[in-house]
């Protein structure tokens, strides 16, 4: 099977269940999330079985490429998916004041809450495997015009749609740069094709000021998806102001396939001696200043989600690092670490949420006797996240500075290494709130059968992976970032 | 028989899951550690002697690259650890109250400490060597912060979790720079190690790495100055955490120098040795002078530990300045680890049981527990003394050979070197910490007890841990060879 | 087959244990344990001097690896068996036994008999050690150790806070010896590679020495710095005069017959090295010489009959490491020896007087105890002939004699020096006997004072015996080693018997005039009654130094590196966050524009202009 | 008419639409603003288009991008608006000074 079938099965999934949406009574929409769920799984299943060589050679692969990165990513798009429809599921009552106000007196509208995150998870599957720039650019906007629909969609909280403008403007200038700066690219080397890019950009010598130029804006745009310093101002207001399964979902699966554009488009700059030259010291600045933006910025925060928004900006200064490491398998373990260890986190608060009204960090407090197992997952998230061994995200962290030492970036080492410390302070914060601080009332918090599970696999996932790693690492193979099908390098069809 | 070790590194972090999961958490520990103490046992038993290689080893691939095992195998050196490590978690779980109110909690720390502190010492990947030191880290936070004593358990949790995870990091970016520097594609300390001798690196990169390693290392030992974290966690910290950390847990910063700093970086670790000359010099004198203004006993205990690291990095500084035939600071530096590990254990254990008693752990407040408790007051004797080095005990046998490697290849006719007078100083260490211990046992132990107190005697149960340890501080005392012989050369 | 010397060593050790562990609760069977102990101690020790077999393998106590191919490798136990470890351990094991039989009624009313004898025990298990040490590390082991049993037997009565303060005194006091001992092991073990006393002096006598100049010097005076602190020889003689806050019998033991002496028997030891290094030989005999004068001084102004007698056991050391000093240690080794002997009397007389007196231990309080105690009186008198060395009849006379005649032909300052130490030694015990015995009784405790009980007599008139026959040639030549009993055949010495002669008699007249029939003291010298301030300046000195420099040092530790730097270092990582923090306004304008910004600044950066 | 004149023109357009987007604080002109950058970035892809000849005739990749981007320009403002007069609704209000719930 080709694998291209993969997102039309899946935007086929997602049309069927907006019509069927109709046809469902109202109380019945978690029925959407769970067709929803089930459906991505075995597309998940499917990923195991396709087959790349199979992809039409003439229409789809110049665009479409099914390189092990592409497959690794959509699985990670397809876990995350389903997680935050699971975790959708969980919040439903949240969403549901949300959208219909407190009386609650319009039904429905919460099925889309379940459909738009399928669209997005297509988008995110073709960015992975996009080759081509305009390509690349269509998928990102899928992915992008979904989320400011989800952000927004709790239209009955000013905090939701604030964000959601916030985060419009912000995409859309976004976008504009990304499309003026492809138009750059194609007009300095006349390619849109990543793999003719691969091939053409790090011999080039001529056109090189019209080269940077573009790439720079792409990278502008593309900085904004990851959350970069200096565009990563929208994440804190957006992450807090969106419902959690739609900041879960920005965190971790927008997250994840902006960076492996991230790592697929820079490649070949880097590979440029002269642009590297310059590119390597502004990627170190920007990676430094995140990393401190971050980390500095998540220590006086007291708003959960907020703090995992700043987290996630740290985040993603590690990954910055990491892909100028050079060694993007070490970038997609952090990925794949990073998902279990966010979803665990943005799991646990969609719970506090709902049956403590808050999401702020007093909300935890006492969580530990009010629900250990639930105290316990997040304490192996927390630690996870700040990057305490034998966790997934230590492994994460340790790969990223392995490369940063090997390639000698000491600069950025020295940033790093107190930036990881502080991360420390404000992850152990949260664990502080859940077992020094004295709960306001000390009845166990229930959590739902369907959350535990999740928990409980997510856990475990952070756990294992922390321990033997080489679960994940088997299924990131090591490949050249970006693919150069033998086919297309031979027949390009340069001017 | 690798299973015998793998047993050993895995059963305590078993057992804390279980007890996580409602086992019943006294009966569960115990059980345990008892198991663990006759899996120990069958360690020493199958040890082969002959051998300098690592022995019970075994390995598993957790990832290919970079080539990270889960490897594990012991040499003399950590054998001796595992049996310290082994021998602080049994006295330190039986000393928890079964009633208290985090009691669960403690036990499955003190596991997890415990688990962290044999899984580093019995781990030959270097990057297991690291973790599972870390994994340490966040009982301690836990325990510290639920179940810690005094008005700023709060604050000290924070600082030792911060220091220490700060320390790590930088540790981790040495290791990191040294694996590279080896150009080894695996994370084998043998493999490194074997690397290095036959193509080391060259020495200002060494020199460099070494400072990594020293600062890192340093900061999980408490060299002066990184060395704030340490007294207010001990006091702060609950009795099971402080004797494990204390006693097991920061030797890992000690172990990780001999293990890997020493001998793979003998050039850098000779360039900062007169740094560290300096710096273990202030451990000595400034902190003993710290300790001996200190108030109360348990402050005074972390700050003694603080003091005491002053001679391990002696041994340290010993090996770097006269090279690896100085096989008396290698052995010194190991015995005295597990004498200091069992005499702070002691101390601390006995801290707690002097606080139960009298609700207080003021020096000035106590008086007369001597007449009032007789057998504690042997016992504190005999900690307190082992501490000052009395012959006899444990700590004297360890620092008598950290003192003599400083003196090893000490050519008289050039006169005394930095490390001879470095060694002469920390001599007047004894004198130091005579002067503390004595003032408190003369205080606390000595006069006439207060009557206005109730003194019960020890039970036969509380005495079992206490005893336990004191007793491995006089065997080992009178027959040092007993942990020696276990060392290759 | 057991050898006699491991089991000279062990079996007090077995039966200190013994005592704690087993027989904690009976003090009777711990006391008549303890004696019985100590007598087979005595009995070995005999049978050892008499010829039977000496031999001693020694025990691999640690083993310190391959690090020198022709060094040791290991720290041994190593029993030195020659005929100096054997007299010694022959007045060790004396005096052990008669204090333990002494003990048995001084004690008797203690109820902490176990601990005392399992103390007791103890001792006598590290002064074994000591003596029988055949290298120095080995001595050093047994030298703490003794400080260990003495700081016990010290503070046996810590309720009492003088006892528990000058326990404290005496262990510290040692350790600052203790530090320069364990630095002259050091020395001498890093230049010689070697520690034990034959290859020492194998090596010496070859003339192979590694060590010279001013590192032997200080090699010399480290390893006498343990004698300094051991010995109670100034500046560190401090601890003892307090020291007798211990029961009166472990004062005789520990605090004049034995423990004090092993400083000394350990310069007799090393004296090959001491006789290298004229320097260092010169600065021990001036210390001895000036630690003989100041406790004599000393010694004229106390009331507590026990401190009179500990300063005079610190002259009399003195006067033994001031004989090391001046390269006669055989002189020296000799007046150990019977100085042991009537010191001991001395004390156990002191003991009986105390013990009759009801812990009366003012000697303005007695007074006519000749009467009431004639025993007592008559050894004790015989006690202090024997120090005050009246001549031919005393063993204090002929050691004394050997002392004066060494430094006469040494060093003239010191000889004179001595021989006002032995004037003021007549004068001081003389005025003890005449307050304490004659005259009449100044006090209840006194009048109603009646003679010791048996074993103290007996144990008192044995020690008599030894006291007078110690010193006599057919004695002390069986016992001691070959050439250590003085000849006196020196030219000057009929000079420097008559010297010594007019000092005694001149002592013992002015003393007998100043105090015959005085109801309290007519002199009243307060320097010298308070030591010379000596306690005050080192009291003002910790206070300065080492408390003032703790207070500093906590201070710095607690300000400066924690709250400036440490609490700085934090504050600063607070404001940081705070104004990153504040760039995050929450105004999507300003997100706009620092957008803008970035992507002007990303372009300038890249730009190849 | 060279290939420069057109892509001075677009980057004109550009800087007027970033420039607006910083100093106009009424969302709607903000978001016309943004329609701005789109319209440069497609000028300057049919300009390049136009001049980069393959084989005789313009480009035809980068004309397809302008389709696209065109028809996702669509797309973004149909939603953009949609959630502005959400916003409108709720806090009537179209300016940015009024949105400042979330921050710090």
């Amino acid at each position: 099977m080709s694998p291209h079938y993969l997102e039309i099965f899946v935007i086929g999934l997602a049309l069927t269940l907006l019509m069927a949406d109709a046809f469902f009574p109202a109380r019945e929409k978690r029925v959407i999330a769970w067709i929803g769920a089930s459906g991505l799984a075995i597309v998940f299943g499917l990923l195991f079985v396709v087959d790349p060589a199979a992809l039409p050679p003439d229409t789809i692969a110049p665009y479409y490429s099914a390189d092990p990165h592409a497959l690794f990513f959509k699985g990670l798009a397809l876990i995350a998916t389903i997680f935050v429809l699971l975790l959708g599921c969980d919040f439903m009552p949240v969403l549901r004041r949300g959208i219909n106000g407190a009386d609650n007196d319009r039904k429905g509208g919460v099925a889309e809450s379940f459909i738009l995150p399928l669209f997005a998870c297509a988008g995110m599957m073709w960015m992975a495997s996009a080759t081509d720039l305009i390509f690349l650019f269509l998928s990102l906007e899928l992915v992008t015009i979904s989320f400011y629909v989800l952000v927004a969609s709790m239209r009955r909280q000013v905090g939701s749609l604030e964000a959601g403008v916030k985060y419009l403007l912000l995409g859309a200038l976004s976008t504009g740069m990304l499309v003026y700066g492809i138009t750059w690219v194609f007009g300095a080397t006349g390619m849109t094709k990543m793999s003719q890019l691969a091939v053409a950009v790090p011999g080039m010598t001529d056109n090189i000021a019209a080269l940077t130029f573009g790439s720079m804006l792409v990278l502008a745009a593309l900085a904004f998806k990851v959350g970069l310093f200096p565009f990563h101002s929208w994440i804190p207001d957006v992450y807090q102001g969106a419902p959690t399964p739609v900041t879960a979902f920005l965190a971790v699966a927008s997250k994840a396939a902006a960076v492996l554009v991230l790592a697929r488009f820079l490649d070949p700059f880097l590979n440029n001696p002269e642009i590297a030259a310059k590119l390597i010291p502004v990627l170190g600045v920007i990676s430094g200043a995140t990393l401190l933006f971050g980390n500095l910025g998540a220590l006086g925060q007291y708003n959960f989600k907020r703090l995992m928004a700043y987290s996630s900006i740290a985040h993603a200064g590690f990954l910055l690092l990491g892909i100028l490491g050079r060694d993007f398998t070490l970038v997609s373990f952090y990925l794949g670490a990073y998902v279990c260890m966010t979803l665990a986190a943005f799991f646990a608060i969609s719970i506090v949420r709902r049956s403590v009204g808050r999401d702020d960090l007093s909300a935890f407090n006492g969580l530990a006797r009010r629900n250990p197992a639930l105290a316990f997952t997040l304490v192996v998230s927390a630690a996870s996240l700040a990057g305490v061994p034998l966790t997934a995200g230590f492994i994460g962290k340790f790969g990223v500075l392995m490369g940063a030492v090997n390639a000698g970036y000491w600069p950025l080492v020295a940033v790093a290494v107190p930036a990881a410390a502080v991360g420390f302070y404000y992850y152990f914060k949260i664990v502080r709130h859940m077992f020094w601080e004295k709960p306001d009332d000390l009845e166990p918090l229930p959590v739902g059968r369907l959350s535990t599970t999740a928990l409980a696999l997510l856990t475990a996932g952070t756990l294992v992976l922390g321990f033997y790693p080489r679960l994940l690492e088997r299924a990131i193979q090591d490949a050249p970032i970006v693919p150069i099908p033998a086919a297309t390098a031979n027949t390009a069809d340069t001017p | 028989m690798p299973i015998v070790l793998i047993l050993l590194v895995f059963l305590p972090l078993a057992a804390a899951a279980l007890i996580g999961l409602r086992a019943p958490a006294r009966a569960t520990s115990l059980g345990t550690a008892i198991v663990m103490v006759f899996l120990v046992a069958a360690l020493n038993h199958y040890f082969d002697r002959e051998s300098p290689s690592m022995q019970f080893a075994s390995s598993l691939t957790v990832m290919e690259n970079p080539g990270i095992a889960l490897a594990f195998g012991i040499d003399g050196m950590s054998l001796v650890m595992l049996l310290l490590s082994v021998l602080v978690l049994f006295a330190a779980l039986w000393m928890i109250d079964p009633l208290a109110d985090n009691a669960r909690l403690q036990y499955a720390g003190s596991l997890l400490i415990a688990g962290g502190a044999i899984g580093a010492f019995a781990s030959t990947d270097l990057f297991f060597f690291f973790a599972f030191h870390e994994l340490a880290l966040i009982p301690t936070f836990l325990l510290i912060g639920m179940c810690g004593r005094g008005s700023n358990a709060r604050s000290a949790a924070w600082r030792i979790t911060l220091y220490l995870g700060l320390g790590s990091l930088i540790l981790l970016v040495g290791l990191l720079a040294l694996h590279h520097a080896l150009g080894q594609p695996g994370f084998s300390i043998t493999e490194l190690h074997a690397r290095a001798m036959a193509d080391p690196i060259a020495p200002e990169t060494q020199s460099w790495i070494a400072l990594l390693l020293i600062i890192g290392f340093g900061s999980l030992v408490s060299l002066v100055p990184l060395h704030s974290w340490a007294a207010p966690a001990y006091a702060a910290a609950p009795t099971p955490v402080a004797m494990l950390h204390a006693g097991v847990l920061k030797k890992f910063g000690l172990y990780g120098l001999l293990r890997v700093a020493v001998p793979m970086l003998p050039e850098g670790m000779r360039e900062w040795a007169g740094l560290l000359l300096v710096l273990l010099l202030l451990n000595i004198i400034y902190m003993g002078l710290v300790t001996i203004a200190c108030k109360r006993l348990d402050t005074m205990f972390g700050c003694s530990s603080v003091m005491h690291m002053g001679y391990l990095f002696l041994a340290v500084a010993a090996l770097s300045l006269t090279g690896p035939d100085n096989t008396l600071a290698y052995r010194g530096a190991i015995l005295l680890m597990f004498a200091h590990g069992v005499s702070i254990a002691l101390l601390f254990a006995l801290a707690d049981r002097i606080e139960s008693r009298t609700g207080t752990l003021e020096i000035a407040r106590l008086s007369g527990l001597g007449r009032a408790m007789p057998s504690l007051g042997f016992l504190f004797g005999i900690a307190a003394f082992a501490s000052i080095g009395l012959p006899g005990l444990a700590n004297f046998a360890g620092e008598l050979l950290v003192f003599l490697s400083g003196f090893h290849g000490f050519r008289p006719s050039e006169g005394l070197q930095p490390l001879q007078w470095a060694t002469i100083l920390a001599v007047w260490g004894v004198v130091i910490s005579a002067v503390y211990m004595l003032r408190a046992y003369r205080t606390a132990f000595m006069g006439d007890p207060d009557a206005s107190r109730r003194h019960d005697v020890l039970t036969t149960e509380e005495k079992l841990p206490l005893a336990a340890l004191a007793g491995a501080l006089v065997v080992v005392g009178f027959f040092p060879n007993l942990l020696l012989q276990y060392l290759p050369f | 087959m057991v050898q006699l010397p491991w089991l000279l060593l062990l079996l007090p050790l077995a039966t200190a244990a013994l005592i704690h562990f087993a027989l904690g609760g009976s003090g009777r069977l711990a006391a008549w344990t303890g004696t019985a102990s100590a007598f087979g101690m005595l009995g070995l020790s005999v049978s050892l001097l008499v010829g039977a077999t000496a031999e001693a393998s020694p025990f691999v106590w640690l083993e310190t690896g391959m690090f020198h191919p022709d060094l040791e490798q290991a720290i041994t136990l190593s029993l030195k068996t020659d005929r100096l470890a054997l007299s010694m351990m022959l007045v060790v094991t004396i005096v052990g036994a008669l204090v333990h039989l002494f003990s048995l009624t001084y004690m008797a009313e203690d109820k902490a008999r176990p601990r005392y004898y399992a103390g007791l025990s103890l001792f006598l298990f590290s002064m074994t050690g000591i003596v029988l040490a055949g290298n120095l590390f080995m001595m050093f082991i047994f030298w703490e150790l003794v400080g260990l049993s003495s700081y016990l037997l010290i503070g046996h009565w810590f309720t009492k806070k003088s006892a528990a303060e000058a326990s404290k005194k005496a262990f510290l006091t040692n350790r600052i010896g203790d530090f320069g001992f364990l630095v002259g092991i050091l020395l001498i073990w890093g230049a010689f590679g070697t520690v034990d006393f034959n290859a020492l002096e194998r090596r010496v006598d070859l003339g192979n020495l590694p060590l010279t100049g001013g590192l032997l010097t200080a090699g010399i005076l480290c390893l006498f710095a343990g004698a300094v602190g051991k010995s109670a020889q100034f500046p560190l003689h401090v601890w003892l005069p307090d020291a007798m806050e211990g029961p009166t019998p472990v004062s005789a033991l520990i605090h004049a017959a034995t423990m004090v002496a092993a400083g000394v028997y350990m310069l007799v030891r090393i004296s090959f090295l001491i006789a290298l290094d004229p320097t260092a030989a010169m600065t021990i005999a001036w210390i001895g010489g000036g630690t003989a004068l100041l406790a004599a001084l000393l010694a004229t102004q106390q009331d507590d009959i026990k401190r009179v007698l500990a300063y005079s056991t610190l002259s009399q050391l003195g006067y033994m490491v001031m004989a090391v000093g001046l390269l006669a240690s055989q002189a020296a080794y000799f007046h150990l020896f019977t100085h042991a002997f009537f010191k001991a009397l001395l004390f156990l007389g002191a003991g009986a007087v105390i013990y009759c007196c009801h812990h009366e231990q003012n000697i303005w309080k007695m007074g006519g105890l000749a009467k009431r105690m004639p025993l007592t009186f008559a050894t004790f008198a015989i006690g202090t002939a024997c120090l005050i060395a009246v001549p031919y009849v005393t063993s204090g006379f002929y050691s004394k004699e050997a002392i004066l005649d060494s430094a006469y032909a040494a060093s003239r300052p010191l000889f004179w020096i001595a021989a006002f130490v032995a004037l003021l030694t007549a004068f001081y015990m003389t005025r003890l006997v005449v307050v304490a015995f004659l005259g009449k009784a100044r006090s209840q405790y006194a009048r109603d004072a009646v003679e010791a009980p048996t074993p103290m007599a007996f144990a008192l008139t044995c020690l008599t015996l030894l006291s007078i026959v110690g010193g006599f040639r057919f004695f002390a030549e069986a016992i001691l080693p070959r050439g250590f009993y003085p000849t006196f055949d020196s030219p000057h010495h009929n000079f420097v018997m008559a010297v010594s002669i007019i000092c005694l008699l001149a002592g013992v007249v002015a003393s007998f005039l100043l105090y015959r029939g005085r109801e309290k003291d007519p002199l009243h010298i307060t320097p010298l009654r308070r030591g010379l301030y000596i306690d005050d300046l080192y009291t003002g000195l910790i206070r300065l130094f080492q408390d003032g420099a703790a207070a500093v040092a906590a201070a710095f530790d607690r300000h400066i590196l924690n709250g400036f730097f440490l609490g700085g270092t934090a504050a600063l990582t607070q404001a940081v966050g705070s104004v990153f923090r504040r760039m995050q306004p929450g105004s999507l304008h300003f997100y706009l524009v620092l957008a803008a910004l970035g992507i002007m600044l990303l372009i300038w950066a890249t730009s190849t202009v | 008419m060279t290939l420069e004149h057109y892509l001075i023109a677009a980057g004109i357009l550009f800087c007027t639409g970033l420039f607006g987007m910083i100093v106009r604080r009424n969302i709607l002109v903000i978001f016309m603003c943004l329609e701005l950058i789109l319209a440069s970035a497609t000028l300057t892809l049919v300009a390049f288009s136009r001049f980069r000849l393959t084989s005789g005739l313009p480009d035809i990749d980068a004309q397809m991008l302008v389709f696209f981007v065109i028809t996702v320009a669509a797309a973004e403002v149909a939603v953009g608006l949609a959630i502005i007069v959400s916003l409108y609704r709720s806090t009537q209000s179209v300016h940015m000074e009024d949105l400042h719930t979330l921050k710090g």
